[in-house]
């Protein structure tokens, strides 16, 4: 067994410098690598960019590096409910490169898996088309998108082992899986470090060879954005 | 004239038995309300979840569970929870049998604009490219016209598109109108309303063929 | 939830014919849909196109239908240990395709995703690129491989409920979720169907979207072809 | 010279601490065997499982757990089970660290042939293909000499190839050679054999720097 288990966040995210591109996993504040933002939020790093499918709100999440103004850019499906995000956007401050969802995660699995690029029908003949090879397979337009390249994932699981096994929970899952393995360093924090061989290997949705750092975080808030009821 | 609610009732009626649905944000949403009890349908949500159920009871709320829309909700029983690429191959792969979003503009050839209005923050296209790219059976629910009174189905949308020639049918508060190579055919009137204030309010090609029936919901 | 449940294998491959092509779970004799395979040898349909990593044992898999001269053609990764199969390709009775393993889970992969065509370096400057676009990414070559197109996918999972959710155990999984999905429809066998509700929504491993057909299979052999031990 | 059981033996020097290794069939499967037990190693078979142990005790074989060979297999604590499409995203992702496999042929240029002999019975390439087009690291097992004594490795392959310029290194029954852009660089002799037994069983071109040693096993 290969020993991936890191004593901390700061161990965790040695090697983090300004002007990296960066893949967080989470589907808004659901899933977020809570610990890995609060840590680059105290980090002196700047001119980031990041790849997540949205960008936190104003007092969290990714939210938090908005704040301290050190995103440069800013790769995602939907950056509503931010107000910092609004105005570094309008002012020009902020780069943004609003691409379809599924085209964001399929970017970042072809990135784990090895493939250079996909065809996807999303977005043809729109504005995210400009610019990109489209092509026709039996009568349909396709559209021809890049693997991501990032130096560091950022993912948050619900359980994991030293080897860097990690089982996610529920719609926390989400991103968090395609970005294993899609950047230089992967690096997962987990809600519980269980000893290795208390995972079922039948049900680990990540092994560990995707993983290179792993470690038990602390004090999730796991903040609800849209708390509705019944 | 049908609220939001009418449209609801009358999209739910497009929802058919053995039906994989996906819910776009808005009047979509209520959809899940007005289903039929006796037809098997199960909800996919773009976040991760296939058989999503109600909002949870106040105290069940789990962070770990919602929507795409970012609500806390249930999971019933038969339900999975999958990453996103997963959720996408379901999408894109044609296995689910239906959506339903809401739009700025629809053109009569099917384009539909729901994203960006230029000059305006963009808050981003989220997963609706991918859905109105693949889905062969897409159902926009809107108002037939916006705030300013202006005609949302259009010769050629005007706002930057989410996708080209993929939807399928539109139900406003005016009327039911299937996309046709040839525009947009009339297929029911809302309640009290006429042909007349229909064909006013609808800027693209508008087919009338014989009597139309006024909806039933 | 809808409901998936067939009563038997029988009503399962409803719809089978001949010259239809088929995709067939399993890694050599594991995890392969046993029943079906059964079944399909009892059925009078011939010119079969099966894609699967492997063709079985003379008595056992696939060999069951190579002996009935059932299968035209044959799409897999690696087809020894069965001598039929070798007798039939060498008098050109059967085609044979032969194609890279990660080529063959890939191209199922991409009919289930809606992908057309993927781009693998598997196979570049070999027999197998022949014919085939080939192009470069970031100084690295790769072949254009197509998505297949198959009218029936037979896979087998562990355990499955009514919905169609598919849990597999062990490497039995192999090229089974791949499959599911990525035909037109997809029949299920499953050693233990349980009750809707029973299975933890966190670890299934097939969502039932995928899957069009179930039914709890019968009477498992479960073969063994290398029985190796300390 | 060096057996099958030697070649392993010297290969399993070169597995580092650290590495997920893929084993072919046959040499290469026998290189678990002598692995150093004081670093940290993960075995991955195509098949779909990482962290795979030895054989299972007998009347312990699980029909449900086998390797890429097909054989029985146990698990190590920490392993995982995962299907085909991931298997080969570890392989082509270059997330496995080594892959050691057999071959009919080298080249001195890296080109390997090890699936095909026209005219006879085609087993096909299982997994080969994507190993050897993804891997970053291919060490090949193999006799320097077939069983008519002609050398195996040689300025270009003649039978059909499994892939182009990818194998590192060589190591056979007289040697270990590194595959350079200029040719075999002769690293190591088995023990008892001189470099001119070497030079003599390679077409290849061969390049001999200084003392070559002996290898330790």
């Amino acid at each position: 067994m290969i020993n991936k288990q890191v004593a901390n966040v700061k161990e965790a995210l040695k090697g983090v410098s300004s002007e990296m591109t960066f893949m967080l996993g989470g589907f808004g504040l659901c899933g977020i690598p809570e610990n890995a933002i609060s840590e680059l939020a105290d980090m002196a790093v700047k001119d980031l960019t990041c790849i997540s499918n949205n960008a936190g709100v104003d007092d969290f999440g990714l939210g938090l590096l908005l704040q301290n103004h050190q995103i440069k850019k800013m790769i995602a499906s939907y950056v509503g409910e931010n107000d910092e995000f609004e105005r570094q956007m309008l002012s020009g401050e902020l780069d943004v490169e609003l691409i379809p969802q599924g085209t964001l995660a399929e970017r970042c699995r072809a990135a784990q898996a090895g493939f250079p690029a996909i065809y996807t029908p999303a977005g043809y003949g729109t504005e995210v088309a400009e610019g990109k090879e489209t092509r026709e397979f039996d009568g349909k337009m396709y559209v021809l998108e890049m693997a991501f390249k990032a130096d560091f994932s950022f993912v948050k699981a619900w359980k994991g082992d030293a080897a860097g096994n990690l089982i996610f929970k529920g719609t926390a899952r989400n991103f968090n899986p395609n970005m294993c393995g899609a950047a230089i360093i992967t690096v997962a924090e987990v809600e519980e470090l269980v000893p290795v061989g208390a995972l079922d290997p039948n049900q680990i949705h990540i092994p560990g060879i995707f993983v290179q750092r792993i470690f038990e975080g602390k004090n999730y808030e796991k903040r609800i954005e849209k708390r509705t009821v019944r | 004239m049908l609220d939001k609610t009418g449209i609801a009732k009358r999209i739910a009626k497009e929802v058919k038995n053995g039906y994989y649905v996906n819910l776009g944000i808005g009047i979509p949403t209520l959809v899940a309300n007005f289903v039929r009890q006796d037809i098997e349908v199960e909800f996919q949500s773009e976040n991760g979840i296939l058989g999503m159920g109600p909002f949870p009871l106040d105290g069940e709320e789990d962070a770990d569970l919602i929507n795409a829309g970012k609500q806390t909700i249930t999971a019933l029983d038969g339900a999975s929870y999958f990453d996103s690429s997963t959720s996408f191959s379901m999408i894109r792969g044609k296995h689910v049998d239906l959506t339903i979003l809401g739009a700025m503009e629809v053109s009569e050839n099917g384009d539909i604009a729901n994203w960006k209005i230029p000059g305006y923050m963009v808050k981003g296209m989220g997963g609706a490219m991918d859905l109105v790219a693949s889905a062969e059976n897409i159902i926009v629910a809107m108002m037939h016209t916006n705030k300013k009174g202006e005609s949302k189905l259009l010769k050629r949308c005007s706002l930057p598109l989410t996708g080209v020639g993929c939807v399928k049918k539109v139900v406003t508060n005016l009327a039911v109108l299937e996309v046709t190579k040839d525009g947009f055919k009339l297929l029911e009137r809302a309640p009290g309303i006429s042909v007349e204030t229909i064909q006013q309010a609808t800027e693209g090609h508008l087919i009338i063929e014989g009597i139309v029936p006024e909806m039933v919901l």
